[in-house]
C-alpha cells in the first residue's frame, strides 16, 4: 500500500478541500456531450445526469436493459419491474426501449455505449482501474457489470475522492487491489482537480477553488504534469 | 396439439433431479419467479448449481433455496446485496461454491449455451484475477479470454404474458435474463402473470418465440420479493433458521 | 464416382418405381411427430408440410426469421416482406413469431428445432450428407443455411430419389461431392424405401410397393440391412 | 438534440470510401434497401467488400452496383438466384472475390462483431470445405470451427418505422440481417417507410435500440426489387451493359 507520509488524522479535512461530491458530478457533467449514450455507475457517478448542461440531449442506459433511463419516479409511478442497476426505480423516457441482458452487454462490449462514469478504490498511472474488490481474504467477492463497462465502452470516466478516508493516495504507479480492467481510465475527477490519462503521463488539467498544483501532487503517488 | 399451461408450480418443477443446473431468472426481484422457486424449495432438489445475477434477499426465493441447502453452487456477478443475508454465511462457512463471473460475460456464456456456441472470446476481465487459469488470445493486437458457453437442465422464469405456444412477452426491466436463459435450458419453466389465446400477441412483439419454452404457470398476482422482506416473511414459513 | 452397373436407358423407368414426389413427402409426414418444430428444405420437402396426418399439430421454422409458417397466401394476402427460405410468399399463422437472423439460427444452432427435411445429392455409410455442390469448378459455390441445419437440428431427415437421374447410387460408402455435414442424416426416405441410418449400418425398415429388397440392394452402393 | 434524420440517400451515403467493407440488409428483396443502394451507385466508391445473404437479382438494386463494378469482394451464404445474372458472369471472369460463408455463420460472425466478440466456435462447417484452413477445436468430445466476427464500417438497412433516436421496428420477414447488421457496422444508414414521433414506438417493441443507428431516410414508397426486375429495369437507367 501506497501511503502518504502525514496523513494522520487529516482525513475529514482533506476530504472536503476542493469540489464536494455534487460539484464534481457537476463537473464530469460538463464533459458529457451532446447526443452520447452514457452509463453511470453507482454512487457519486449517478448525480451526473442532473447536472448534464441544458441542451444537451443525453441517452442513459442501465445494463439490466434499458436505453432512455429518465428520473427516479414519484411514488405514484413505482414499478418493482422498472429498476436500473443499482436495483433502485427509474423511469423510461418516450423513446427509451427495453431489450434483455445478452443485448444490453452487446451494447457494452460492441464499443457502443460512449462514456461510462465510474467510482474508484485505486487508479494506476497506466490508467488501469480498482474499483471491485481489497482483495481481502474474507471478504464475499462480487464484481456486477463493472469489467464488462471498462472492457468496452469507448470512454471511462472517473469520478473519487482524491485520497482514502485514511489518507492514503488512490492514484498509484501500480494498483495493488485486483485489477477490474488494464488501461482503460481516460481521465479522473477528483475532489481536487482534473487528471488525463495519457500516453505521456497523467496531466492535471484543472485545479478545484482554493487547491495548488503543489498539495494534489502532495496527495497522490505518481508525478502529476501541470498543464495549467 | 400444442399446450404447454400446466396447472400448478408443484407439477412444474417436478422433475428437476439433485446435481441438475437451474438457471433462475431475475435482476434482483425484478423478474424473479419466486413462485416457482418455492415450489422448488417444497420439492427439496438438492446439490443443485444455481445461475442467477444475485443471490436473493431476505428469507424468501432464492435465498430461501440457498437457505434450505439445496445449492450446492452458485454462478452469479453479484453475490452481495442490500439484504442479502443468507449466502453470506454459507460461503464463509464452505457450505457454498461460488463462481463469480462478470455479468456481461455471464449474459453472452447463457446466450452462447443457448446459440450452440461452446467458447467465445471476450475482451472483459483481461488483466483481471477473474481470467485467471483461462486461455488468453490475442486478435489483432488485442488480448481477449476464452469464455465458455453455459447450460442448464431448467431455467425458471417470469413473463408476462404467454399463449399456449409458449410465446413470451415480459414488463419493462424484468425482461433481464429470462429470454436468453429460456434459449440455454433443457426445460424453461414460466410463471406469467396472464395466458393469451393464440394471435393474442402481435407476432412482431414476441420477445421469446415459442420454441424456446416447455412449461407454462399462471401466477396471476405473483408475491413481491421486497414486500415479502419488509414483512419478514420466511420460506417456508415454519422455518426459523437453517437446518430446523 | 460409384457407377452402378446396368444403368443404360434406365433412367426415367427406375425413378417411377416406388413413390412418386408426393409420396415420398407424405411417408416423411407420418413421422413428423405432434408438437415438433420443423424446417422444411426447398423442393420435395416443402411438400411434407400438407401430408402431416390431421390431429398433429406441427410449427414449421423458417430460417430467414419466422417461427410459425403457415400455408402460401392467396393473391390477395401477398406481402414481399413475408417469404420463406426459398424466397416464395407464404403467410403466418396465430401464435407466429419474428426474429432476426441472429436468432433464427440460433434456433438451429443451438439444437432448438425438432426435425429437418432436405434434399440430397449423396449420402454416405456413416450418415455424411452431400447435398450443396457437386465441387465442379466452374460451378458458383452457394450453400445457404444448409450446413447450419445439418449441424443444429436434432434429426435430419432427406427426401431423395434413390438414384441419381443417370442411374448412379446416391447412397455411397463415402460422398464423393463436397459434405454438407458429416454424420448428420438420421433417415431417408428414397422412392425405393424408407432406410435407417444406425451405428450398425443401414437399416432398411420399408419397401415401397412393389419394390424388393433385393432391388434397392442393387441401386445402393452400401450393404442394407434387411429388417422386414 | 438527437436527430437522426437526414433528407436524401445520397446524403446519407456520401462518406462511404473507396475500400469500405459495407453490410446491406435484406434476404433476397425482403428488406433490401434499394433506394440507398442506387444512392450508393450514383455516389460511385469502388473496391467494396459487401456483405449481403445474395448477390442480388436481375440489374437493379445489389445486383447493380455489383454490376457497376464498385464489388471486389462478397461474403455472402447464397450467390445464386433464379434472376442472379450479373453476379456468376464476373465471378467466371475473375473480377470479383467471393467468400463463401454458410448463412447462420454469416449472421452470428454479423452478431459477434457488434457485440464486441472476435471470435466463437461453431460446429457448421466442420468436416466441410469451408471449414478448411480454419482452426478446428474440440469441446467435450466434438469437434468445432472458429469462425471471426465480422464488422463493417457502414450498413445499409430498410426498416418500417423509426423515431429521431434511431429506435427501429421492422416488417415481418423483411427483418432477417438488419438488427445484427445495425450493431456491427460504425455507421448505420437506415430507409424507413414512416418516421414517427419519440413515443410512437413502444419501448417494448423496440427491435433495434436507436444507439445502433446514425442516420435515418424516410422513403415512404420503396421501390419493389422483383417488380423492378420483372419490368426489365436497369439502374442506372442509361446504361445497358458493363463498363458502357
Amino acid at each position: 500500500m501506497n501511503q502518504l507520509a502525514d496523513n494522520t488524522n487529516k482525513t475529514n479535512v482533506e476530504q472536503q478541500l476542493g469540489w464536494n461530491r455534487e460539484q464534481m458530478a457537476q463537473r464530469c457533467a460538463q464533459d458529457i456531450e451532446d447526443g452520447s449514450y452514457v452509463n453511470l455507475g453507482i454512487g457519486i457517478p449517478e448525480k451526473v445526469a442532473q447536472y448534464v448542461p441544458e441542451g444537451r440531449e443525453v441517452i442513459y442506459h442501465t445494463e439490466n436493459g434499458l436505453l432512455g433511463m429518465g428520473n427516479t419516479p414519484n411514488d405514484d409511478e413505482l414499478d418493482v419491474d422498472l429498476i436500473n442497476a443499482g436495483k433502485k426505480p427509474v423511469t423510461a423516457i418516450p423513446g427509451a426501449s427495453y431489450f434483455h441482458h445478452g443485448d444490453s452487454f452487446a451494447m457494452i462490449r460492441g464499443n457502443h455505449i460512449d462514456v461510462c462514469v465510474l467510482g474508484a478504490m485505486q487508479v494506476s498511472a497506466q490508467g488501469d482501474l480498482a474499483n471491485w474488490s481489497t482483495g481481502a481474504v474474507d471478504a464475499i467477492p462480487a464484481v456486477g457489470g463493472a469489467m464488462d463497462l471498462v472492457a468496452g465502452v469507448k470512454t471511462i470516466y472517473i469520478i473519487t475522492q482524491h485520497t482514502t478516508k485514511s489518507g492514503d493516495a488512490k492514484i498509484l504507479p501500480e494498483c495493488t487491489f485486483p485489477l477490474t480492467g488494464k488501461g482503460v481510465v481516460s481521465r479522473i475527477y477528483s475532489n481536487l482537480a482534473v487528471i488525463d490519462i495519457t500516453a505521456k503521463g497523467l496531466l492535471l488539467t484543472e485545479l478545484a477553488p482554493g487547491v495548488t498544483f503543489d498539495y494534489v501532487q502532495s496527495r497522490t503517488a505518481v508525478e502529476l504534469i501541470n498543464t495549467l | 396439439m400444442i399446450d404447454k399451461n400446466i396447472s400448478s408450480c408443484a407439477e412444474a418443477v417436478a422433475d428437476i433431479k439433485d446435481g441438475d443446473t437451474v438457471m433462475i431468472g431475475g435482476f434482483g426481484e425484478a423478474g424473479s419467479p419466486i413462485e416457482l422457486i418455492h415450489a422448488l424449495i417444497d420439492q427439496g432438489a438438492k446439490n443443485l448449481t444455481v445461475i442467477n445475477n444475485n443471490t436473493g434477499s431476505g428469507r424468501v426465493g432464492l435465498a430461501a433455496l440457498i437457505e434450505n441447502e439445496q445449492v450446492a453452487k452458485m454462478i452469479c456477478s453479484y453475490p452481495r446485496t442490500a439484504n442479502s443475508l443468507v449466502f453470506p454465511e454459507l460461503y464463509r462457512n464452505n457450505k457454498i461454491e461460488l463462481e463469480l463471473v462478470p455479468q456481461g460475460t455471464l449474459a453472452e456464456r447463457i446466450r452462447a449455451g443457448g446459440a450452440g456456441v461452446p467458447a467465445f472470446y471476450t475482451k472483459t476481465s483481461v488483466g483481471t484475477p477473474l481470467a485467471k487459469g483461462k486461455e488468453i488470445r490475442n486478435f489483432e493486437g488485442e488480448d481477449y479470454v476464452m469464455e465458455r458457453g453455459l447450460k442448464a437442465d431448467f431455467a425458471l422464469i417470469k413473463a408476462k404474458r404467454a399463449d399456449r405456444y409458449g410465446n413470451l412477452i415480459f414488463n419493462k426491466t424484468a425482461r433481464n435474463f429470462a429470454p436468453i436463459m429460456a434459449m440455454a435450458a433443457t426445460n424453461t419453466l414460466v410463471q406469467v402473470n396472464q395466458t393469451v389465446s393464440l394471435g393474442e400477441i402481435d407476432p412482431e412483439h414476441v420477445v421469446t418465440p415459442g420454441i424456446f419454452v416447455n412449461r407454462i404457470i399462471e401466477v396471476t398476482n405473483p408475491q413481491q420479493e421486497s414486500q415479502l422482506v419488509k414483512s419478514g416473511v420466511v420460506y417456508p414459513p415454519m422455518r426459523t433458521k437453517v437446518g430446523e
